[in-house]
């Protein structure tokens, strides 16, 4: 299980590997939104919660469907099926594996990118902490989503369009404590919440997509 | 019949070729009476009854909207419990009723939504509006649209059946939890549910209830959808057991041959 | 240890291919699958490492005694060619990748990116894969493909050397490897079509 | 016979019109395909019982 | 010429081709802008133009890993390259057939997720004049990105990361177009740069396209 | 429409790999290329189909008169047989496919998606590919992986009709096909490494 995990977080860091593009790409899209709904920076740090959870699950939504594909295409997911561990281990350490190498660099990069979007002061902290406690469910929605398209060539956008749904609750009650946070409310409840999603689909989750990795073997 | 002899009785429809011979029987019925229903209870509401005082001859639209809405919903868990045979169970009939029953849901909820917005402008002053009501049935349609791509997408009908019946249930647990969610982050503008209040239909006086002169109409077009939904299922149905025939045969030829 | 094969069908992709097989497979024997392409080799080798389940029929002496090695060889590119090596004998539990290293002549490569190797040189890696399972029974598909003289008789004598240890190995292939072994030849068990108006369990 | 709709004629009439027309065209959609596969599965049972 | 375009365009329409995916990406943006950046309506109504345009340039840069990596993996490139077409009117036609699968749908439904939005009502048609002068553009650059990548394993986020700063210009004029119109001003000098721009990319970027994809085949 | 090779020198991935080979092929003969594993000829096939510049050397005769066959056959797993087969007819500008399903046996898996088939019905789907490209020369790199005994038959009674309509093949191949053609083992020209202080021209 360990062996699988370095494996997966050598291959992340190697060339072409992926890592940092999810970042990238965070980086990009929070840039390009001056670009496309003008300058003023009132109606920036409006809405900069919004747009840096929304730049978040996206980049997590571009780099699911390298998380399982790639393993698919080469036949190590064959391999790894016939090898002596239970497929809902695998299932889970990729996940692990995608949230160590997207989801947490996120979470370490939006305070920054908060600066560009004139997020309130006190939105900071509780942005860090909403992506901190809302993309290890990400990751764990995003694997199943992976694990249902695996058999798809390039199921890419299909992948995006299935688990878009998905990240619906995540993402409302994570905006909205990163959006109370800034404007200084109380934040307790939807945290709450977040966090029992979060709970649930990791303890939930990994169960349903064994299982469909394993429709999708045979 | 006991009970249990009952239930393997029911199970005998999952076969193809019954479930075909069956449904060609009592298909006309519903086709009639969904049509009945839904000319009457449309006539009716449409030339016999009164505009609203406040609402004025908008109220007519309650006759379509709120039959699709229902309809919308009832139509993903109809296809939630059949994903649930097909998984317990594995009649195929079962796996295709439900892929037979997207398509209906989608119209549903597109209806639901087109008279909504058509409806909103005049009352709301606005096309749209992220009421959570309004939201969620946006999110339905999105469940809808990825459940009908995953089908269309897997070759192997079995394999499809499978995994479009797991992101079904997986689906239907997110619906729910957006649906909270939803309402949490917004508190809206439309109307609550008062047909299905025991209020409305005891007459009750509560401001929201819909009075009884709209009420029988929209009942009856209500029923109307209902038989439509069956109708046009059952018919569908029919039509994918025999795609899953003929795919089936050709393979056999290729084999064979 | 051994693996007993009564009256198995299989399918693929919804469509039955082959049916009757009944063999099986001691331990330090090997059994050589022959048959015209698309017969359903691959679909046979598949149904008995446990990726897709068989029509009818059964399997004993199959879990968890099975290496299998596809059409495909389940290297990444990036990867080199011991730290592939080394990442399949942790997942099996193995320490030593030397003797598949020796096994093979890869000591030569071992620092190069799998992506970077000759189709014959990548075959061999993944047949390399095989020694570090630490599993009895080999099953394997065409395994020969793209070897030059040389690098079959290595692949040979691997195998030869895993029969004398008591594996047994079960491989499919259209062309002559030098191992005796009993020849299974699966074209005559190719499944006849059931009569056509039989539309009541299924749709065939 | 035309009920007076008031103001609010373009709003009631373009939601019966919408709401008819999708129920329509999935119904006469569904039809035609579902005739569509029941000809051509005639068409290939024939067939194949001819051949054998 | 017109026998690879049909392929293109019939593999896009196949199962699991992706078409009609850009669009369903495009939809989903736009639904979970409000979930992110909260349900007022005119906050949302001032944003509109700039995230509409956003939301196709990302639907637009989704679909353009599948542009030539496809043909790449499995040889077709190779094949295509010793083939009597040259590889210039190789890349204008992935071009075309990727604007015609991607940016056209993207164009024609606009409009009605502007409805989602509020956009105001002079937008409209701003907007989709925009994105019908603007989209062709963005396949021609993300060719030349994808052209760029095709060697790379699952160069996906990488292509993104160059791609969006060759977007930035289109990006800023057509949304500018999109965001005057919307609020009533004048909108024929970025509209000229757009227009401008889209021409001399399709003028000019096939070649450079071609060039890069030559050195990446050998 | 003879091919001449003269001197040439070929490296894969900055390395050089083959050097000093010289040969001819006119039309109306066959030259099996053989060798080792890793000793270049997928790079060499590549180079003389215009894919990759040569280090050194002269080639001549070859421009737009080659159809290569790599190891990877340039098939749509989402199309069918013929969908495939008539894309690149259409390609090359020929109108009838018919006689490349006809020498493939490909008549009853036309309507069959590429996916579906098995590694040697793909095989063969990607052979026939060459007899709609109307090129004189053909480049095969390792053509009958994966086929049956059935197959390779066809295979050589493909070439043998080519060769005998005055086209010529070269093929890169570690088993026996049954053709008579003249070999040549690129083994002897591997590249030798040049003196280590050589720091001029390049970096190697
Ligand atoms: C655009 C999207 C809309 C959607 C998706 C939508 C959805 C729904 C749903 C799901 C119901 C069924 C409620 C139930 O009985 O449980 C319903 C009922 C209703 N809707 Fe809408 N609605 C929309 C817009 C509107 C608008 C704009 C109005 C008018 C102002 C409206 C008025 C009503 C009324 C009067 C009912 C009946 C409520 C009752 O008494 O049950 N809706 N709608
Ligand atoms: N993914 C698939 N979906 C549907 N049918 C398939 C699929 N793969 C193969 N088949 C079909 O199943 C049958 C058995 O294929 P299989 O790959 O097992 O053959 P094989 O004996 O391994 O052939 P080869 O020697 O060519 O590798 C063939 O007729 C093939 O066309
Ligand atoms: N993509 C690559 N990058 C760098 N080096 C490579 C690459 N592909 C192959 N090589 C190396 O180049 C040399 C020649 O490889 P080539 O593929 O031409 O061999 P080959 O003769 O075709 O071998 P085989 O019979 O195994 O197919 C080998 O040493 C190989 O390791
Ligand atoms: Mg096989
Ligand atoms: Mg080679």
């Amino acid at each position: 299980m360990i062996a699988l995990l370095l494996r997966d977080l050598k291959l992340a860091f190697r060339a072409g590997g992926g890592f940092g593009l999810g970042l990238a790409f965070f980086l990009i899209v929070t840039v390009l939104v001056p670009f496309s709904v003008g300058p003023q920076s009132s109606l920036l740090s409006t809405i900069a919660p919004g747009v840096l959870w929304l730049g978040a699950l996206l980049a997590c939504l571009l780099s699911l469907d390298r998380l399982l594909a790639l393993d698919w295409e080469d036949g190590s997911l064959d391999l790894l099926a016939t090898a002596p561990l239970p497929l809902e281990a695998v299932v889970t350490i990729k996940a692990l594996a995608h949230w160590l190498t997207t989801g947490l660099p996120l979470v370490l990069a939006a305070p920054f990118l908060g600066v560009l979007l004139n997020l309130p002061v006190p939105g900071f902290l509780w942005l860090v902490i909403s992506l901190l406690v809302g993309t290890p469910a990400m990751s764990v929605i995003g694997t199943f989503g992976a694990a249902l398209t695996v058999g798809l060539k390039r199921g890419g956008l299909l992948l995006s369009l299935l688990v878009l749904p998905l990240y619906v609750p995540t993402l409302i009650f994570g905006a909205e404590v990163a959006r109370r946070g800034a404007t200084g409310m109380e934040t307790q409840t939807p945290l709450l919440m977040l966090a029992g999603i979060t709970a649930a689909t990791i303890a939930l989750l990994p169960f349903a997509s064994a299982a469909v990795l394993r429709i999708n073997l045979r | 019949m006991s009970i249990a002899a009952k239930a393997n009785a029911l199970w005998e429809y999952a076969n193809p070729r019954k479930f075909l011979s069956t449904s060609e029987r009592v298909m006309p019925f519903f086709w009639m009476a969904s049509a009945v229903c839904i000319v009457v209870g449309l006539v009716w509401g449409f030339f016999f009854t009164p505009d609203d005082y406040k609402q004025g001859s908008t109220v007519k639209i309650i006759y379509l909207h709120v039959p699709a809405a229902l309809m919308a919903i009832n139509c993903w868990l109809m296809m939630l419990v059949t994903s649930l045979v097909w998984l317990v169970r594995r009649h195929h009939v079962s796996a295709l009723a439900a892929r037979a029953a997207a398509p209906v849901g989608i119209v549903m909820t597109l209806i639901a939504l087109a008279t909504g917005a058509i409806w909103g402008q005049p009352m709301w002053g606005t096309w749209w509006a992220w009421d959570p009501r309004l939201t969620s049935f946006l999110i339905l349609f999105l469940f809808y649209l990825g459940y009908v791509a995953l089908w269309e997408a897997i070759e192997d009908p079995d394999t499809a059946a499978d995994l479009t019946s797991v992101l079904c249930l997986v689906g239907s647990v997110f619906a729910i939890l957006s649906r909270y969610a939803v309402n949490f982050w917004n508190q809206g503008l439309h109307q609550g549910a008062s047909v299905m209040r025991t209020a409305a239909v005891t007459g009750a006086d509560t401001e929201e209830k819909v009075s009884n002169i709209y009420f029988y109409p929209l009942m009856l077009c209500i029923v109307g959808f209902v038989l439509l939904f069956i109708a046009l299922v059952l018919y569908r149905t029919g039509t994918e057991i025999r795609v899953r025939r003929i795919k089936a045969l050709l393979a056999r030829e290729r084999v064979s041959g | 240890m051994t693996l007993t094969v009564t009256d198995l069908a299989i399918a693929r992709g919804g469509v039955p291919v082959l049916e009757g097989l009944s063999f099986s497979l001691p331990s330090g024997k090997a059994l050589i699958l022959r048959g015209p392409n698309g017969i359903g080799k691959t679909t046979l080798l598949r149904t008995l490492a446990g990726l897709q389940p068989p029509l009818a029929g059964r399997i004993e002496g199959a879990e968890d005694q099975i290496a299998y090695a596809s059409h495909s060889d389940g290297l990444k590119p990036t990867l080199t060619v011991v730290e592939n090596l080394s990442f399949w004998a942790s997942v099996f539990g193995i320490q030593d990748i030397q003797p598949a290293l020796d096994a093979f002549a890869l000591n030569d490569l071992s620092d190069r990116h799998a992506g970077n190797l000759s189709a014959g040189q990548k075959r061999r890696l993944g047949l390399a894969r095989m020694l570090v399972t630490g599993r009895p029974i080999w099953m394997l598909d065409e395994p020969t493909v793209s070897l030059d003289k040389n690098a079959v008789r290595m692949f040979s004598d691997a195998v030869r050397a895993h029969l004398g240890q008591g594996g047994s190995a079960l491989i499919a292939t259209h062309i002559e490897l030098g191992l005796d072994g009993e020849v299974l030849d699966v074209g005559l068990n190719k499944a006849k079509p059931k009569p056509i108006d039989d539309f009541d369990g299924g749709f065939l | 016979m035309m009920p007076d709709l008031g103001k609010y004629a373009d709003t009631v009439l373009w939601s019966y019109a919408a709401s008819v027309g999708l129920l329509m065209a999935l119904i006469v959609f569904s039809i035609l395909r579902g005739r569509k596969i029941r000809s051509e599965m005639e068409k290939i049972e024939q067939r194949m019982t001819r051949n054998g």
